[in-house]
């Protein structure tokens, strides 16, 4: 829910305003928001169709470069939607897709992420029904941007709302976070850096169908941590249920290639984006089930029960390591920099 | 200030012992070494390394002593065979 | 990860927390300053300040190179590139957010100046080799840990004969500082966690000075929770003694004599700037590092007709006294309402290591953006 | 239908493979559907939620210039997609958007369009429901892209399908056309002309509702003839129904300025893109009360009858004067350029 | 639309049909070359072909100075503004799908090349004065009915001093190359439809020599349908007469003497070059038009180093025999499969009123893309 | 080739009889008219446009004469009533 509006003021809009941390937020719901009346942020509305409740949703992929181990722009574009779509509890129907070409561009770098986007549709069950290609000159676009849509079917089974989010709700995270972020950092190339570590882009659908199954009662919140990370997800979380999230530190997993990159890059894992886990939070009752139910499905068997919702005042986020120390965990303005300080 | 991390020197790159291939926990980064060259370095050495650079070897004896010296600070002799479970391998 | 998990075991921490509870009393009252940004990082991102007896205060101390950057300095190097379409401006990912008056150089590279991140100023030589129509400005900045890099640089570019690098050296130095705020009226410290990194290049004897002459004790620390733990072990030790030695805590990595190698690598290609403005700290002498005569060709200052750019700072700024020990951040009238890691005013407000953003971050995280 | 499908061998994409003309189609049918297994290109996709049969679409925006006399990208954004959910013979029910922005754009721009948007929404009685922000490095967009999404409820007295078209049946145009293309073109500065005329860009739903309610049974086919015009809608509708299609040229209205325009420039209003209006083909029986339903709503009163479906093996497009001429109208290569010989 | 409406009146369209009809003989077969592509576009537009009796057939001739432009000059000027980054290409909506080389001059401009659509040659002159830093080309290119236009914009640039305007002169003359196509061995055409704009300028006594020498004869045309149909009257009144005269249909523009002033000013900053080469005609003698010595200061071929490119033309390409009557369009053996208006390959086939394009266009729509 | 199109003159934009403004049918344009300059221009002339310059003025005369003509060729008198309503106005 948005309260304590802020206008937005900066008389330019700058990188920081799409990274997906408190610029962006700021350009949301200072300025977009307030237009479009839009009450609730979340990854997908829902719509009344007749008798059918329908998850809808979009996204625009920019990434530099294209191509990154374990995937590619039309491979994300894809996941993307298809993981908006599934973190509103639904069933992922079908995708539209546009795509801006920069004139200039090779018809095989395009081919390539038509291919990628057929394919990763393939695997998420879901069809690409239509679409709309434009073609900008020279400079006026970053060889390919593909924006995606997607509709899909609400469970009718679930009910998801911050509003429902309670002190003692567990907070449960797939997998382990930061590969796509730090896949991406490397493959600019600007760093010199290498590791064998690949994006972990994939649809979470199937997760999300065995967790609705098992824990539908007890399933209140989900959303997927891409830009900004786990960090902004779950300040988004805290500020929209006005609760504080409770961390344990150790366990959220992290590759040790990831916490190398971070380590030496000076990043936070929880502010590097991820492209194939989500967070769910779950009640105390239904949380081993759900957790469970998630391990069960192939890829799932990191998931794990990372933190709590606290009452408290201050909706923050904090991260308590094993010696008890805690930390808050706050947003990140723009995109995570590297630092040598 | 000075973000500077330990890191394993997993291949010597040249013959004047400029660069060496470092490791840190699977990341991989030629790094300079011209500034710990007087010390001798070798596969395996751990150094600390800041902007690519190595600015020194890390002890592994300093590193074990401060350890043993925090175990003992509570004088709690018991303890002592967890400290070497952090023992460096 | 090896020399970092070993210094965050919770049971040697634990024990560390209790020995320090066990010695300190109640009436005692230690000012800490932690002269080093990665230090006041470490103490929020481990959670160490609620941990430790409330009687032992930090005072958040200069060392982060991006927060006392001169305003107008990076707007100077930015000055350079955006008027030359053939200059490419090459800094950390630091600096790429500190905002000069027209943008920072993000800003800059989103608006089309050609900016890169670097990793190593060595990145940014091989950005010179690799694009020779082009010249490629170093913005340096750094401590002593980061400046015999830069020299390195330097020295090889003139071993290469590369004429198309140069650095605009912003390398500034410890000790002075630190005398300087120690010179300071009104000032209020009771000893210093002394930079871990600085000093594997400087040594412990740069310190002499402070404890000698300001008789206050100096541990020269690492940036572990375990390391900080006992730093301020030691420190508390010192104090309830009377005591004002140098120490070295860091040990794994920190000699007496610093790297001499590096030390020499510096006085070859720098030498000290007569007076050097600091962000809320106004000009100290002999404090920063520009390069020597000798390497003019690579000295972006020498070879770029650089128009000195002063920014007038914000009166109601009080980094100064912050920086002092006299304020905590969120006392100054500017924190978190105009002055905020967004937008920064002062210089503690500049990066992540600052003690201003530092305390925002991790305190008042959610409160408002 | 997709016949005769060319594989697409072009090495690089080009400004005209974005035109909306024959480029375009190349293009998308001979990489994009066959990629995506699409057999049907229409404004909208079908896909059945349950018992709800919902219109699926996007499209993307890159206008330049971003506001012209009439309207500005932002209204044409939600118009566009509105009426390609309507053309599907769906009530347009919700709109997802997603902004590219290149950085340094003055907020006060993003801020119009937001407004448009949002204005041109209420206009339509279609909420934007959600949406994406990205931000691009300067010269890696041009200014704005806007992409939307919708949805509908399509009616279910509607049938539409080419391959239901035949002999016969009536060709209705809503109104004038040429007006958008003529405008941006007079927007652009270049030409140095000026005139009177305004972008038609608006809702056509409230005209198809009527339409439906008269005519649902002999109603078969509609389109809204944006890029590439007339010319292209109507020569897909020959290809994709397997039949000729004959207008009559004085039937087609086309406002003094926009054919000054066309007569000075050397261009065809039949290559003209238009944004509010739409053709609709509908039985013989049913084509007059389909006039009339449109007629009667306000800005509808130009609608016409103007051509006829034949049979015929050769799938054109031919526009037959008053004094028996008559011509192919084909489809455009690219974007109509203005000539002087 | 006044003076347009009232040329495509359909009773009168009717009436003056009825009259060919009327007058023509089943044994009559009379080859009628419209010189002009407006003719040839007017022909097809308005349907006139099909309501022509069969035994009037339409030879397309070479008025269409887009199509008639040798390949490689195109590619000439785009190179001189791909190569120069201060230098802008302007040239009429016309020119920008011209395929070159490396592509036409709107891949160039999509790939970053300044290529700009002008609708005048005097706008070509104002992107010059508003870009004194920059070097505008106005690739000029026309047959008589446009050369006047380039001249005056010659002279203002010359009166306003403007010195980084250039011309790239194409401008083509129709007499020349009406003789040219009249002197081939196996040409087949009875009698002329001039072209009705050229002859405004250049008036009706340039074309006595066809009358003369020739014995064909010619009628200037305008470019409506009763226009092209009562020039089609007055041809076979003329043939069937056995008459070979130059007459004027187009009478409410064209004077006998044309427009003096515009043909002084042509003369003025213009001569003839003593050879010209036409795509798909070969070399034609005094068939183009250069920029007079006194004008070099705007002449982009002298003020810029253009080197000549050619381009071979495919060897199957038949443009000559269509252009000389003995072919159809769709009996070259490239149309519509290797020669097409998305990929000309042949003369006649790049500009869309070109004898082939129109062919295509109108007749071959949907075939296959 | 030569696109060219009728259009009036609105106003004579300056002294010197170079530019004028022209109306085809609601679209103006300033155009260079120095090429009919010594024909004498005024406003209401129509004129034949090309690029932006008036190639010649229009002759109202020989345009009806031809109509006229036209409407003659059946030798159907009956019709040239009918003619006058192509008369220009
Ligand atoms: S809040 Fe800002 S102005 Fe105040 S002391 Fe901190 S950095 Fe300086
Ligand atoms: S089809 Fe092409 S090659 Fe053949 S005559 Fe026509 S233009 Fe020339
Ligand atoms: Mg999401
Ligand atoms: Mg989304
Ligand atoms: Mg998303
Ligand atoms: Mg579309
Ligand atoms: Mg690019
Ligand atoms: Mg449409
Ligand atoms: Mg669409
Ligand atoms: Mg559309
Ligand atoms: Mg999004
Ligand atoms: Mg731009």
């Amino acid at each position: 829910m948005l309260t304590d509006k802020i206008a937005f003021r900066e008389p330019t809009i700058q990188l920081s305003h799409g990274a997906g941390g408190k610029a962006s937020r700021r350009l949301i719901e200072g300025l977009l928001a307030p237009y479009f009346n839009m009450k609730d942020l979340n990854d997908a509305a829902y719509v009344q169709a007749d008798q059918a409740k329908i998850a809808f949703t979009a996204d625009s992929f920019v990434v530099n470069p294209l191509r990154f181990p374990g995937g590619s722009i039309g491979e994300l574009a894809i996941n993307g939607t298809v993981n908006d779509i599934a973190m509103s509890g639904a069933k992922p129907l079908a995708i539209v897709s546009t795509l801006i070409i920069e004139a200039g561009t090779e018809t095989e770098i395009l081919e390539a992420e038509i291919k990628a986007m057929q394919e990763a549709a393939e695997k998420a069950n879901v069809a690409i029904v239509g679409g709309d290609t434009k073609v900008v000159e020279h400079q006026k676009a970053d060889k390919l941007f593909i924006t995606t849509a997607g509709i899909g079917l609400v469970d009718p089974r679930v009910n998801l709302s911050a509003g429902r989010v309670q002190k003692g709700d567990k907070i449960i995270l797939s997998g382990p976070i930061g590969d796509h972020g730090i896949t991406i950092l490397f493959a600019r190339g600007e760093l010199d850096l290498e590791a064998d570590i690949k994006s972990d882009t994939r649809a979470v659908w199937p997760f999300v169908a065995k967790l609705i199954d098992a824990a539908a009662p007890g399933l209140k919140w989900m959303r997927d941590p891409t830009r900004g990370g786990m960090a902004t997800a779950l300040n988004e979380l805290a500020r929209d249920a006005k609760v504080a999230i409770v961390l344990e530190e150790e366990a959220i997993q992290v590759r040790p290639e990831v916490r190398g990159a971070c380590e030496i890059l000076g990043l936070d894992p929880m502010h590097i984006a991820n492209e194939g886990q989500f967070i769910a939070v779950v009640s105390k009752e239904y949380a081993d089930d759900a957790l469970k139910a998630i391990r069960q499905v192939p890829g799932g068997e990191q998931a794990a029960i990372i933190g709590e919702v606290h009452e408290s005042d201050r909706h923050i986020v904090l991260s308590r390591s094993s010696y008890g120390g805690t930390r808050a965990i706050d947003m990140l303005v723009g995109d995570p920099l590297p630092r040598i300080c | 200030m000075c973000l500077a991390i330990p890191g394993k020197i997993v291949e010597l790159l040249d013959d004047r012992n400029q660069y060496a291939m470092i490791d840190v926990s699977g990341v991989r980064r030629k790094v300079n070494i011209s500034l710990i060259q007087h010390e001798g370095v070798k596969v395996n050495d751990w150094v600390l390394i800041h902007v690519g650079f190595a600015m020194n070897k890390i002890s592994e004896k300093q590193a074990l002593e401060q350890l043993q010296l925090l175990q003992e600070i509570g004088e709690d002799k018991e303890a002592m065979t967890e400290i070497k479970g952090y023992q460096f391998d | 990860m090896r020399f970092i998990d070993e210094f965050r075991n919770p049971e040697l921490i634990k024990k560390t927390l209790e020995e320090i509870e066990r010695i300190i009393e109640p009436d005692d009252h230690f000012r800490i300053m932690e002269a080093c940004g990665g230090h006041t990082y470490s103490i929020f991102h481990f959670g160490l300040q609620e941990l430790l007896p409330k009687n032992i205060e930090f005072i958040h101390g200069p060392g982060c190179p991006v927060c006392v950057l001169p305003p107008g300095r990076v707007d100077e190097g930015l000055e350079i590139a955006s008027k030359n379409s053939d200059v490419i401006f090459t800094a950390f990912g630091d600096v790429m957010r500190v905002p000069g008056k027209k943008g920072s150089p993000l800003n800059h590279k989103a608006m089309g100046t050609d900016v890169r991140m670097i990793y190593s100023p060595l990145d940014a030589l091989d950005i010179a080799i690799k694009n020779p129509d082009k010249k490629v400005i170093l913005f340096a900045i750094g401590f002593e840990t980061t400046a015999p890099s830069t020299a390195i640089t330097v020295l090889r570019a003139k071993e290469l004969n590369v004429d198309n690098f140069f650095v605009y050296s912003n390398h500034v130095k410890i000790v002075p500082v630190l005398k300087s705020i120690l010179d300071q009226p009104n000032m209020r410290i009771d000893g210093f966690i002394g930079p871990g990194h600085a000093s594997v290049i400087i040594g412990a004897h740069p310190y002499e000075i402070i404890a000698k002459d300001y008789n206050k004790p100096v541990v020269i620390s690492g940036f572990e929770p375990l390391d900080i733990l006992q730093s301020i072990l030691m420190l508390i030790k010192q104090l309830k003694n009377g005591e004002a030695k140098v120490e070295i805590q860091y040990k794994r990595v920190v000699m007496e004599e610093g790297n001499v190698s590096a030390l020499e690598i510096i006085d070859q290609v720098f030498e000290d700037r007569p007076a050097f403005e600091w962000r809320g700290l106004g000009a100290i002498q002999n404090s920063a590092l520009k390069l020597r005569p000798e390497f003019a060709k690579w000295d972006a200052e020498v070879q770029f007709n650089v128009q000195k750019i002063t920014i007038e700072e914000n009166k109601d700024a009080q980094c100064g006294d912050v920086l002092k020990g006299m304020l905590k951040p969120n006392q100054c009238k500017l924190f978190g309402k105009v002055c905020t890691p967004d937008n920064p005013v002062g210089a503690l407000m500049v990066s992540s290591e600052g003690a201003c953003a530092t305390y925002y971050n991790h305190l008042y995280s959610t409160m408002n953006y």
